[in-house]
């Protein structure tokens, strides 16, 4: 049985491919260390980010969710996450409206070039996690194994 | 006969809730302006609405429910049987439309082969009915045969003022109020005042003259070609509120799951008011709302009483006529379809 | 705990026949081997890989054949996608047998029989056929017009050419659609080739097909002179239970899954128009 | 003012202006109106009523009707004019095939309200500030405003935005609406606070849809919530997320352009506050994004569908308090 074992959240973060993933890709290149709890998603743009796919991460057992896109202006389709960041202020509002914790959910925007900067969000989002400990308001009991 | 006074219900509950779990309708909802089953818990107040929002089928027949579990691996299907016995419970405060829903459901479910699932919890439940003391504008059960003031069940109520009189029709309700050391004997017409006086209020209902003649199994042709439906069904706006909140509406659709770790098969209340009801690969056999609609009325006016010896699939709880969005019901589909179709 | 129903059994796919370009016809039997049950001609049973769906399906092998079970099943839908996708030695889910089946111990007893089918329609029609072969003495004639788009639309045209063809019982008569290259048999469709052929009036009439074969072939049987007593269908609608109690496939106050799936056109006219 | 909008509607049937009318039919009881289709004077002389009760928003009904030959004629309330605006700015309505007839309206009531202080009603009729019950128990008089639907009482617009011609003298937007109080309520609340109302109310949803199959900006031919192919498609709330995304997705999809008609959160049989969801993605926009009613102008740009380059970064709900 799993006793007094420390806390390991699931975090998903969705990150977009011509900035935050090849962000990504320079923290690992840079050896900058971020914990292995954070599996990303590559989305073509951070606009693609649906609001069921944050709920759907939540359901199947993360405890936190980030969303990472390039800075707005430098969209590589031009406005996408201008898009993209009305509608997750817009989710992430109700569901703190709705009493599941807003620290869990966030945006960040992540360059191509800013491979410390994702580093620290996510060393920094893990670390928030950790403290609020496992999700239990937006879970989905038949998905958690016994 | 039993009685005890309203002021020792309470004790009553706790006794009952002592051994096991026990269910009564409680206010519920903003403003409180429903009720709803729940489990007693001390401090709980016996709601006497007329009638709960959702209704007593809940218990025999609930929303959701899992039924099996198959674990994958590879090429391999491992089947598992979740099935548990059921604990012992007790339901309070059921109207006598609820309680002869359940011997609607008992010919579906328990006809062969037995539904199982059902078959469970039929058998450890325990219903005490409870005679209405004041129906309202929307009830007409009495049009299906109903007493409202001699209600069904394992055991029978009336409460007045200050007593509540218990009747138990089956050895098993015999049993409980055995073992119920706060009530006491009554004589066996104790109720009958209460009952003459329900009948007095049931004589003035609006829908009591409510007419089933037109409908039944032999209708079938005519009622199903009736150009009525069109203008019956054409505000409606497809949603299954009345499937939902209906005593006697039994359709379920059955899903699997894929938890991650396993698929789960449940099953879950369905409607046929829903487009996706008779979904095939190959087309719909019921494209258009008005085909839905009917197909609901179809199934409790004429259907359902041709399969079981005429009975109707309708107690008259008025549930819909409450519910519905846009106030369509069977009440309205009845008179229409009946008007010089006797 | 009694038997549950609507918990299935476990099968395993022993064998997958490719029929024509979107039917396949699979061998399942239980885990030990046998035969998952016993079952009889136009009965179905409810096939299921959890976690995509369940489904119900003819079964398609005689109930003489003692080994094994067959379903030839047509690519057309999320369930049958997958089934088509499958490889020997897959595990389905089945349970069953559902529905009635052809009155072949009562009514058919003695009788002259037609067989009537398009396409995958065959496919009910085959457990009928080939139950009547193995007990020739309790049956007449056999009769046979099936028909297709085209010729690599026919299902089992090998087991047609090798067994039934020579057969001295079975007269076979095939039909394609449209003219087609390496076919010598008869182009058009099957209400009227049935009108040309002028089949026996003292026939048995199965027909099963897609439903507007069914309509214009019963119209032209009706010319011909059968009467709807003579003429039995099998029918498909939505199911979930497949015992007549999760109340989607009705038609009237039938259940396709229960009182179906077959039906004798006298009893189906008098019932709403609604599959 | 039902005799009047029976006689115009005759009036346009029989100069052909419109070959059909959307109104309100007579119920079995006083209080249970059905929208319905009239096409002839007859029609309408025996079964059109209009009165207190007859809450229902008809303008989703003219996506269906505005495909139909000829034009409809349909009487909009103030709520419901802002849905049709809103429908006319999605394209969902041809303008060409409806002629609107503005009706005023000040307040309709709710019959469960109603019910819950007179059980047994045979009859209801308001006089001036009161409604006088007939019950099967008796008589009683209620105060209107006690029997107010819950949009009524927060009325955000008193004025019919879009109309061919108008009963009546048209209302004025009502800027002192307090509609926002509760969502300001919950929102002081702490986040356990919050988390524990909303289960307490999402937990007796019973999916019946009839809040999404009743909601004018719910007008998807397919909603995603019946696509079986999508994954998310559950008929039962199975469990306490399903409940959660149901009506968040819901609420998500109509936001910016839901107009606030209240339907939702009347039509619900579990009287689950559902306007409130709604009311929280308004009252954000307006906040964040600049003052928007949806409805209120056709052919605007909805704010979800919309944005500017310096648009407050998603991390401002993180600010401020327990906002």
């Amino acid at each position: 049985m799993q006793v007094n074992q420390e806390f390991r959240p699931k975090i998903v973060a969705f990150c977009c491919n011509w900035c935050s993933y090849a962000g990504a890709d320079l923290a690992g290149t840079n050896r900058s260390n971020y914990p292995a709890d954070v599996k990303i998603i590559r989305v073509p743009c951070s606009c693609r980010v649906n609001p069921l796919f944050i709920l759907r991460a939540f359901q199947r057992g993360a405890d936190g969710v980030i969303m990472c896109g390039c800075h707005p202006g430098d969209c590589h389709y031009t406005t996408g996450n201008y898009y993209a960041r009305r509608r997750m202020t817009m989710l992430f509002s109700m569901l703190d409206y709705l009493g599941i914790e807003k620290e869990r959910t966030r945006v960040e925007w992540v360059s191509a070039a800013e491979g410390a900067k994702f580093a620290a969000t996510m060393n920094e989002f893990t670390a928030t996690i950790k403290g609020l400990g496992e999700n239990k308001r937006l879970e989905d009991l038949r998905c958690k194994t016994q | 006969m039993k009685k005890v006074s309203r002021s020792s219900l309470d004790a009553c509950f706790a006794a009952i809730a002592a051994s096991q779990k026990l269910y009564l309708p409680v206010a519920d909802g903003e403003k409180k302006r429903g009720a709803k089953y729940a489990p007693w818990f001390e401090g709980a107040v016996y709601s006497t609405a007329v009638n709960t929002v959702r209704s007593a089928k809940d218990f025999f027949f609930p929303q959701v429910e899992k039924m099996t579990r198959f674990k994958m691996d590879g090429k391999q299907i491992e089947v598992e049987d979740i099935r548990k016995e059921n604990e012992d419970f007790v339901i309070f405060g059921v109207r006598a439309c609820d309680a002869a829903s359940f011997a609607i459901l008992d010919s579906v479910y328990l006809s062969d082969p037995v539904d199982s699932f059902y078959q469970n919890r039929r058998e450890h439940g325990l219903i005490m009915t409870m005679a209405c003391g004041k129906p309202t504008e929307t009830c007409f059960c009495s049009v299906f045969g109903i007493d409202a003031a001699e209600p069904a069940g394992d055991i029978s109520c009336w409460m007045t003022e200050d007593t509540v009189y218990m009747q138990a029709n089956t050895e098993k309700g015999e049993a409980l109020l055995a073992s119920l050391p706060m009530l006491e004997d009554a004589a066996d017409d104790a109720a009958e005042e209460t009952k003459a006086a329900i009948r007095q209020v049931l004589d003035k209902l609006p829908l009591k003259d409510l007419s089933t003649d037109a409908f039944g199994g032999d209708k079938l042709m005519k009622l199903f070609d009736s150009d009525k439906w069109n203008s019956l069904s054409e505000a409606c706006l497809a949603c299954g509120t009345c499937t939902f909140v209906c005593p006697t509406c039994q359709c379920y659709d059955i899903r699997d799951y894929d938890t991650g770790h396993g698929i789960e098969r449940f099953r879950c209340w369905d409607s046929c008011m829903y487009s996706d009801f008779t979904l095939c690969a190959h087309g719909n056999t019921r494209t258009t709302q008005m085909q839905r609609f009917r197909q609901r009325f179809m199934h409790k006016l004429v259907y359902y009483p041709s399969n079981n010896n005429g009975t109707f699939g309708c107690v008259g709880c008025g549930r819909c006529l409450k519910s519905c969005p846009i106030s369509m019901n069977i009440v309205k589909v009845m008179k229409t379809l009946g008007e010089g179709n006797e | 705990m009694k038997q549950e129903t609507l918990i299935p059994k476990i099968g395993v796919v022993t064998d997958i026949r490719i029929d024509t370009p979107d039917v396949k016809t699979f061998r399942v039997v239980g885990l030990d081997g046998k035969k998952v049950f016993e079952h009889m001609p136009g009965q179905c049973a409810m096939l299921s890989i959890p976690g995509v769906g369940e489904g119900m399906f003819s079964i398609t092998s005689s109930p003489t054949n003692t080994e094994f079970m067959e379903f030839s099943i047509k690519k057309c839908g999320c369930l049958t996608s997958w089934l088509h996708m499958m490889e020997v030695g897959q595990q389905v889910t089945i349970r069953g047998p559902y529905g009635n089946a052809f009155p072949v111990t009562t009514d058919f007893q003695g009788k002259d029989l037609l067989f009537i089918a398009g396409g995958i329609g065959l496919a009910p029609l085959r457990s009928v056929i080939n139950y009547c072969r193995d007990k020739k003495d309790e049956f007449g004639s056999l009769h046979i017009i099936y028909g297709s788009r085209s010729k690599d639309d026919l299902v089992d045209y090998q087991e047609i050419l090798d067994e039934w063809m020579t057969d001295d019982n079975v007269r076979v008569d095939l039909t394609i659609d449209r003219e087609q290259e390496g076919w010598d048999g008869h182009v058009g469709f099957i209400p009227n080739f049935v009108k040309e052929l002028k089949p026996d009036l003292n026939r048995t009439v199965l027909i099963c097909g897609p439903p507007i074969m069914i309509k214009f072939t019963l119209d032209g049987l009706k010319e011909l002179g059968f009467s709807e007593e003579q003429v039995y269908t099998t029918m498909e609608l939505r199911m979930k239970c497949g015992i007549g109690k999760c109340g989607r496939c009705n038609i009237g106050d039938k259940y396709v899954c229960k009182d179906g799936p077959v039906f004798r056109f006298d009893a189906l006219s008098e019932l709403p128009n609604e599959y | 003012m039902q005799d009047t909008m029976m006689k115009r509607a005759s009036e346009l049937l029989a100069d052909g202006t419109v070959v059909r009318v959307l109104g309100w039919k007579n119920g079995e009881f006083v209080y249970d109106p059905t929208p319905a289709v009239f096409d002839s004077a007859e029609a309408l002389a025996q079964d059109f009523v209009y009165h207190d009760f007859c809450g229902s928003n008809l303008s989703k009904y003219l996506i269906e009707l505005s495909r139909l030959e000829g034009k409809t004629l349909v009487f909009l309330k103030p709520c419901d004019s802002y849905s049709l605006n809103q429908l006319l700015t999605e394209h969902r309505i041809d303008r060409e095939k409806v002629y609107i007839i503005g009706i005023p309206c000040d307040g309709k009531l709710d019959p469960d309200t109603v019910r819950s202080s007179a059980e047994g009603i045979l009859s209801a009729v308001t006089e001036g500030d009161s409604v006088q019950v007939e019950t099967m128990y008796g008589n009683v008089t209620l105060n209107k405003a006690d029997c107010l639907l819950e949009r009524c009482t927060v009325c955000k617009s008193h004025k019919v935005v879009v109309f061919d011609e108008m009963l009546g003298e048209n209302g004025t937007v009502n800027p002192d609406s307090n509609r926002f109080d509760m969502v300001e309520k919950l929102e002081a609340m702490t986040p356990e606070e919050r988390y524990e109302f909303w289960r307490g109310e999402l937990s007796r949803c019973i999916r019946c849809n009839a809040c999404r199959n009743v909601c004018p900006a719910c007008s998807c031919e397919q909603c995603v919530f019946d696509s079986p192919t999508s994954g998310v498609s559950q008929k039962a709330a199975a469990d306490s997320f399903e409940e959660n995304m149901f009506h968040i997705i819901r609420a998500f999809h109509v936001a910016g352009r839901c107009t606030d008609c209240g339907e939702c959160s009347r039509v619900c049989p579990q009287h689950i506050p559902l306007h409130l969801l709604n009311r929280k993605f308004i009252k954000d926009i307006n906040t964040y994004y600049g003052e928007y009613q949806a409805g209120a102008e056709a052919g605007s740009r909805a704010p979800l569908v919309n944005f500017t380059m310096d648009d407050c970064e998603p991390n401002v709900i993180y600010k401020g308090g327990s906002k």
